[in-house]
């Protein structure tokens, strides 16, 4: 449905790569940094998939949440000569200076998680990820399908959103996802939205804050898994409920297994899938390139949404 | 023998500053053996800690002048991120052309050096506060001004930014048979001047000379005939222009704006300064040594980046590690020095 | 008559006035915006409000800027590892706690064994400072850096960059509350720790040590004091006060999540220093003052929460703040009231005397 | 023909919280003219000049400068320069993070198209330097040198400046004759030329040997103007001090007592610390007071500070009543019963946003140990004890002590080092910046105490001062001590002979 056009000059300068160490493709990955478990699983991912036993050459680098570091890394990727640039970008923006370098030393580039914004799409050859925007609006649907189903179609609703790290892009899609969204329906009302920084400490503060000045609060966005657990613990400090049967319903995302466990526990209404597992999905872009095929300029990675009810189901087989 | 003349000859500071470039030089030359297959010893890794860490050069120049006069100044950060995303948003949303958004860009870091200036100096505020109150506010102006990023697309900008200047010389063939030459962009151009600039202006300028009296003695400045006050407000503006102008350099090689850009970049600009050999108590400094403190951050990065296998706790580790022993054997060689 | 204006004059004269004014300040603020913002009430026998938030929340804080205080009082110079330090901490009690698994809902070692290792942990973290300021003479925004740089690096490492979960009900108490007492345990921590160091600097020498080793280094080794000595040892109070911090910290999350425990608190502690009136050049302090601007800094957050400001827009009103306190208790400004003051009071007597 | 009026200050009045400074003080310069300044610590002779020159703000009054008489304020220091008034402060007050050219012209700058003209600057330091025979490198920082070149930095920046008035607060402080010599003929070429010089001394004789006219202050008020020749030594003095006082003269120590045969006290062996003193013997007996004399920069700060530990020695050995001792620091020395008072008081003495009362306690403290905390009201006891002994003028003894007057902070020092009954007290110039009648007081006290048994190590650059008191002087020379003089041969004479010794380039 999305753009499906290949990159053709990527394809063709890989064929004149001549393998100067050993057999070993060098795939020089720059990160985002550590700054969570998602990311660490996402990180694990690559390490797993691009090992020697797999044919690869990994130069990993993690340049701690800064993109000025990750614009420093690619410039040394390219004076390593390696032969893919893979990226997970901390910003959208701001690529073009470094991809064209990298495009000059012939070097095909492939993003993940992050979507970039660039002034010429031939700067990159592929991308993988997440749609934060898109599960935004997923939330916001379910969440209309579930006051239908309640029968609370008609009825106010209060919402208060516990957002990211102000800037961020999931904090952004996120949000504007879900507000558009929320828009279309009049009886939604967004009462407050204050950033939690995507930490379970912040989250519980803000809620605390939240439920003193709003005694009504029906429903909680929580823009990621570990504000979700803050908020959790503020409701119950105040003597409400939250989950399916309590009083307050929450929506997270991210679902990594705490949330799995909380939605088991009946804390959590649901929880939005960000799929870390890109790896496999790089090394197959990179398998097809080095065999000179045409590769899917876009690949969204598979991202589920897990209703509390079929929690315990849907968690068999997770990896992370 | 001849050693110990050197001692006695050279005073404290100018021999901090060799210490410090010696010290480079030494790790610099470790890297290219470590490193000698994957590359190290291309020029265009040197040139790219230069081309990587533009702004940054110019804003620790900015800092090493404060840092002189006494003071300090951990708004620079969120200021330079301002500045992005003002020049961002003015030639993005605004439709102003990008030489008159980078004059108010300038600007702008002018009067916020002479707000901040005016209050250390004639209110009497600490500077770390009335800075630190400068870096709340400027991140969140950042933030006002758009929470979404903002992408560069302007043509005449982008042009700045991507004019590779090609040295004639030192070029190479890589792996898919490219020919390399090793390049600079403009924005090395403009910091090496802005730098040179300031270590003249340090040296040879009565403003400059007053800034270390001030930041050595500040009563004995003033019972000395300068106007103390003066001079402090001064080098915030002066820092505050630095800024805004390391700002766009920023800019011109990130092309963005975001909230979070150039997050603890404040610590990077200090931590240069005092590497180079600035003394934090004010008096003691030079921006040549500031430059180098520069360039050896950037260059333990680099070994990071090359080393290619560390985790993110290792990485900051390793960082820390190095510079904690760049940092105490600084300290020692301080030490000997004393002694002589 | 005179006996009040007597008082006034005393009372407006004390070093603590002002940065109590300020605290009042901020909370009477509240009054107009937020009408029930002193409202208490009790839940599940608990104090329920925004002022039970505002000390609760303030207690790591507190704890932190007491050592910070004697760091800055005794070296001229500040602590900012100390968030770093906290998440050191944190780490390793919920690393012994857990036996290397990252959720565990039973202890897999005994709670002290963890306690007193993060506590020693973040000791040692100090020593280290406290070594390179003391002992090599770095100046100590620049040593304290290398471990503001490393501390998080060694908690990842130490959890293996995941969040690691204690999910026992008794990891929470320090974070959260003792059944049957009405507010949260740590508050208690935080006055704890502020009554014993008072009464340590009250009952020994050290307060007037570190202050004569902070004015004038040189001077205080004539007289008989070892200066290394007392500044290594803030440093060791500061990383020990900071581990404390962390631990509570953690407990509230019942987990240790390297990034963000204490994520930029030493601006935060620093600047409480500044808003009690104390000098970050050192010397003369006063621990009280350092407390009240802790708890300011909490209000004003919790006030600005409480006024729903806009997430995008709180440093720019925090900036405001923090720029409109100081300047209060600026020189500038207090030579202002002064000035203020002897005309008022001359215009009195003038008054009188028609 | 009566000379041309530079400067009348009339009706000034200060007042710092707690004490009037100033009280409606009047004060007049000539032209040509050497104007002492003259009044006890804390009379506000320093206090007056910083009004002048616009260092602090005062409450009423007014200044008339120039020929016509104009009405001026200054409200800094710069501006008091523009004014034609050039100043050298009590304290030194110089950057000494600066080179010595640059302290020199710092704010005057040679420059040449626009910028600072390096080579010509130092070319003219230099020269300026010579004028008052000091021969040292000029680029090289001034934290470097002694507080005495320091000083003498700081005239020649002030003469430099070729200003109409000149101001030295207490500027021979730290000087010794050769260079008061020199001082004074820079200063009687100064007035040749018609300027007008304010001079502030406690050296009575330095008074007598250049002014020509004196003011006396007394707490703060005018006592009153006098021509030189109408106002004989002791009638200053009793102006000063506010009544009749018997003759310096009076005050030679009676009977030194022979303490030859004694065993001594402390012994020092072969002590020496590389690059400040050369190895050295020295032996100190119960109850005696040994001097130390030599030039300036001769060793003897440094011969005393080696033994306190405060320098660490290198070799040799010290030992009290035959036990040796290990001195590794200055807290080693206290608790060996010694005590030391430093010459450098700003620096090294004073813990200047403490109190009074803190200043006094802290080295008692210190000896007894952290946990050992000396109640509040024994402290306020000795405190006020003390300031009743040494007559510190303060407002409390609570004040801070950097806002005591430059005399009564030493005298603050010295009650620190009293209150600690040391065996054996180290005195580093105790009597600098100090008036006549308290000089008098100190000097009589190091004699009660040496009396009373305590051995005291005197350094002072006045030799008079100390031939009062000493019974034994140790002479040194380029950093190494070369003789003792005792007994009968101690005089003036001999000791400069001693101090001279072979060589006459000992000086620079
Ligand atoms: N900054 C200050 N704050 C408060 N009191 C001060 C300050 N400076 C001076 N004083 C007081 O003013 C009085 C006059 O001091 P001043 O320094 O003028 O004396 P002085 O005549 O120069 O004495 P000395 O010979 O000891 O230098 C003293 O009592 C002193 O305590
Ligand atoms: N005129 C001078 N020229 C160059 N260097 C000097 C001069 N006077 C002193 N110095 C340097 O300063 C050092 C310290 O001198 P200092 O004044 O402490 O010695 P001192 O014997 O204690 O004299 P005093 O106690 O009178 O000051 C000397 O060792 C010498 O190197
Ligand atoms: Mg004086
Ligand atoms: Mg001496």
């Amino acid at each position: 449905s999305k753009t499906q056009e290949s990159s053709s000059a990527a394809g063709e300068t890989t064929k004149a790569a001549d393998k100067a160490s050993g057999d070993l493709v060098v795939v020089g990955f720059s990160q985002v940094g550590a700054e969570s478990d998602w990311r660490t699983a996402n990180t694990e991912s690559m390490k797993s998939t691009f090992t020697e036993a797999n044919g690869y050459s990994l130069i990993f680098d993690d340049a701690q949440q800064k993109q000025e570091n990750q614009i420093k890394a690619i410039r040394n990727f390219i004076q390593q000569d390696v032969d893919y640039i893979v990226l997970a970008p901390v910003t959208e923006t701001g690529w073009d200076t470094v991809l064209k370098e990298a495009k000059d030393a012939g070097i095909p580039v492939i993003i993940v998680d992050r979507m970039i914004k660039v002034s010429d799409d031939s700067l990159f050859t592929a991308w993988v990820g997440s749609n934060f925007e898109k599960e935004g609006t997923d939330a916001a649907n379910w969440l209309a399908d579930y006051l239908k189903q309640k029968g609370k179609d008609s009825e106010d609703v209060n919402i208060v959103t516990l957002q990211g790290t102000i800037g961020s892009s999931a904090q952004i899609g996120r949000t504007n996802g879900f507000n558009k969204v929320a828009k279309e329906h009049s009886n939604w009302k967004i009462l407050a939205q204050q950033t939690g920084e995507f930490t379970q400490a912040k989250g519980q503060e803000v809620m605390e804050s939240f439920l003193k000045s709003y005694p009504d609060i029906d429903v909680v966005v929580a823009e990621n898994d570990n504000m979700a657990f803050g908020a959790i613990d503020a409701i119950k400090a105040a003597g409400k409920t939250c989950g399916p049967n309590g009083d307050i319903t929450i929506i997270s995302f991210d679902a990594v297994s705490a949330a799995f466990d909380a939605m088991e526990a009946g804390d959590i209404n649901v929880d939005i899938e960000c799929n870390p597992l890109h790896g496999p999905r790089v090394a197959e872009i990179i398998k097809k390139l080095e065999a000179g095929e045409k590769v899917e300029k876009l690949q969204y990675v598979a991202e589920g949404i897990f209703p509390a009810e079929t929690a315990a189901k849907d968690r068999v087989g997770r990896a992370y | 023998m001849k050693l110990e003349n050197f001692f006695k000859k050279v005073n404290g500071q100018s021999f901090m500053l060799s210490v410090t470039i010696g010290l480079f030089a030494v790790m610099y030359i470790i890297g290219m053996i470590v490193f000698a297959s994957k590359g190290f010893s291309n020029l265009q890794v040197f040139l790219n800690l230069f081309i990587s860490n533009a702004g940054l050069i110019v804003v620790a120049s900015g800092m090493t002048v404060v840092m002189i006069a006494g003071g300090i100044d951990i708004s620079v950060g969120s200021v330079v991120a301002m500045i992005c995303m003002m020049l961002a948003s003015f030639m993005e949303k605004g439709g102003i052309s990008a030489p008159a958004a980078v004059l108010i860009c300038l600007l702008t870091g002018l009067v916020f050096g002479l707000v901040q200036g005016f209050l250390v100096s004639y209110f009497g505020i600490q500077p770390f506060i009335v800075t630190l109150a400068g870096m709340f506010f400027a991140r969140g102006m950042t933030a006002i001004i758009s929470t979404e990023m903002i992408s560069i697309k302007n043509e005449l900008f982008l042009k700045w930014a991507t004019a590779k200047i090609y040295l004639p010389f030192g070029g190479y063939v890589n792996k898919k048979g490219t020919m390399i030459y090793p390049y600079i962009y403009p924005s090395v151009v403009v910091a090496l001047i802005a730098l040179v600039l300031v270590f003249a202006m340090l040296k040879y300028t009565k403003f400059g000379r007053s800034l270390y009296a001030v930041g050595g003695n500040e009563q004995s400045a003033m019972l000395m005939g300068l106007d103390v006050r003066k001079v402090k407000l001064k080098a915030y503006v002066l820092n505050g222009f630095l800024c805004s102008l390391g700002g766009v350099l920023f800019a011109l090689n990130s092309c963005s704006g975001f909230v979070e850009q150039a997050k603890g970049f404040e610590m990077d600009a200090i931590a240069s300064a005092v590497i180079g050999g600035t003394l934090l108590t004010g008096g003691v400094g030079n921006v040549i040594g500031s430059l180098f403190g520069v360039l050896i951050k950037g260059t333990i990065e680099t070994f990071i980046t090359f080393q290619g296998t560390l985790s993110s706790w290792w990485t900051r580790i390793t960082i820390a590690a190095l510079l904690a022993f760049f940092i105490v054997l600084q300290s020692l060689f301080a030490k000997a020095k004393e002694k002589k | 008559m005179p006996e009040i204006k007597g008082r006034i004059k005393k009372i407006t004269s004390h070093r603590l006035f002002l940065p109590l004014l300020c605290l009042a300040l901020v909370l009477l603020f509240n009054i107009a915006t937020t009408p029930d913002f002193f409202k208490i009430s009790i839940k599940n026998g608990m104090l329920y409000g925004y002022t039970i938030d505002i000390i609760n929340r303030a207690s790591e804080l507190v704890i932190l800027s007491i050592g910070m205080t004697l760091v800055v009082a005794a070296s001229g110079g500040t602590d900012i590892s100390v968030g770093a330090v906290m998440s050191v901490a944190a780490a390793i009690c919920c690393f012994i706690l857990s036996g290397g698994e990252h959720s565990v809902s039973q202890y897999q070692n005994p709670f002290a064994l963890g306690i007193i290792l993060a506590l020693l942990a973040s000791l040692l973290c100090g020593c280290f400072n406290g070594l390179l300021v003391a002992k090599l003479k770095i100046q100590p925004m620049v040593a304290t850096l290398i471990l503001f740089t490393a501390g998080r690096g060694i908690a990842q490492l130490v959890t293996e960059g995941q969040i690691t979960y204690i999910r026992v009900p008794g990891y929470k108490i320090l974070g959260s509350a003792i059944p049957g007492i009405p507010l949260p345990l740590p508050v208690f921590a935080a006055v704890f720790v502020a009554l014993i160091t008072a009464l340590v600097l009250k009952k020994t020498a050290l307060g007037i040590y570190i202050q004569s080793v902070g004015i004038n280094s040189k001077a205080s080794r004539l007289v008989g004091l070892k200066s290394s000595a007392i500044i290594f040892f803030t440093y060791v109070f500061s990383g020990l006060c900071a581990g404390m911090a962390g631990l509570i910290a953690s407990s509230r999350i019942y987990s240790a999540d390297a990034n963000n425990i204490g994520l930029n608190m030493e601006l935060d502690a620093i600047l409480a220093v500044a808003l009690g009136g104390n000098s970050l050049s050192g010397g003369k302090f006063s621990l009280l003052g350092s407390i009240i601007g802790a708890y300011t800094i909490q209000a004003l957050t919790t006030t600005l929460y409480a006024m729903n400001v806009s997430a995008d827009q709180l440093p720019v009103y925090k900036a405001v703040v923090v720029v409109l306190i100081v300047s209060l208790q600026s020189p500038f400004a207090h030579k202002l009231l002064q000035k203020l003051k002897s005309r008022l009071l001359s215009g009195n007597s003038q008054r009188r005397a028609a | 023909m009566e000379p041309a009026i530079l400067l009348k200050m009339r009706n000034i009045r200060k007042t710092f919280p707690g004490v009037v400074a100033l009280d409606n003080v009047d004060f007049t310069l000539r032209a040509g003219e050497i104007h002492a300044l003259m009044g006890e610590n804390g009379a506000g002779k320093s206090t007056l000049i910083k009004v002048l020159t616009g260092a602090v703000d005062f409450e009423s009054g007014e200044i008339y400068i120039g020929d016509n008489q104009q009405r001026i304020v200054n409200r800094s220091p710069q501006e008091a320069q523009k004014n034609g008034i050039s100043t050298v402060y009590q304290e030194v007050n110089l950057c000494p993070n600066l080179s010595v050219a640059e302290n020199l012209f710092i704010g005057m700058e040679p420059k040449k198209g626009g910028f600072i003209d390096w080579k010509t600057m130092k070319k003219r330091a230099k020269e300026v330097l010579a004028g008052l025979d000091i021969n040292i490198d000029v680029s090289a920082n001034l934290e470097n040198y002694s507080i005495a070149v320091q000083q003498m930095v700081a005239i020649a920046r002030a003469v430099n400046m070729s200003a109409k008035i000149l101001i030295l607060d207490e500027p021979t402080s730290s000087l010794d004759d050769d260079e008061v010599e020199k001082l004074f003929n820079l200063m009687k070429k100064l007035k040749a030329g018609g300027t007008g010089i304010i001079f502030v001394t406690h050296f009575l004789e330095q008074v007598y040997a250049v002014c020509d006219r004196i003011t006396v202050l007394r707490n703060g008020a005018l006592v009153g103007e006098y021509e030189i020749e109408n106002l004989p030594r002791l009638e200053l003095v009793a102006k000063m001090l506010g009544k009749s006082f018997d003759d310096l003269e009076a005050i030679k120590r009676g009977n030194i007592p022979d303490v030859s045969g004694e065993n001594p006290l402390i012994e020092a062996k072969g002590l020496g610390c590389t690059g400040t003193i050369k190895p050295f013997d020295l032996q100190i007996k119960k109850g005696e007071v040994i001097g130390l004399t030599g030039l300036l920069g001769s060793g003897r700060s440094e011969l005393a500070r080696s033994l306190y530990g405060a320098d660490r020695a290198d070799c040799g050995e010290i030992r009290m009543k035959g036990e040796k001792l290990a001195v590794k620091s200055p807290l080693d020395a206290m608790k060996c019963g010694m005590g030391y008072l430093p010459e450098n008081r700003k620096e090294e003495g004073i813990i200047a946003d403490l109190s009074v009362r803190e200043n006094i306690m802290i080295a008692l403290q210190a000896k007894r140990g952290v946990f050992k905390l000396l109640g509040r009201k024994e402290q306020e006891e000795f405190t006020s004890e003390y300031i009743k002994l040494l007559q510190i003028k303060t407002a409390s003894p609570e004040t801070p002590i950097k806002q005591l007057s430059g005399g009564n902070q030493q005298k603050v020092i010295l009650a620190r080092w009293l209150l600690t009954h040391p065996e054996f007290l180290i005195l580093d110039e105790p009597t600098r910046g100090i008036d006549v009648g308290t000089k008098t007081e100190i000097q009589k006290l190091i004699a009660k105490l040496a009396d009373e048994g305590m051995s005291i190590m005197f350094i002072s650059s006045e030799i008079e001062e100390m031939l009062r008191v000493c019974g034994r002087m140790a002479v040194l020379r380029d950093r190494k001590k070369v003789g003792e003089i005792s007994g009968e041969e101690l005089s003036s004479e001999n000791i400069m002979k001693a101090i001279a010794g072979g060589a006459g380039n000992a000086g620079n």
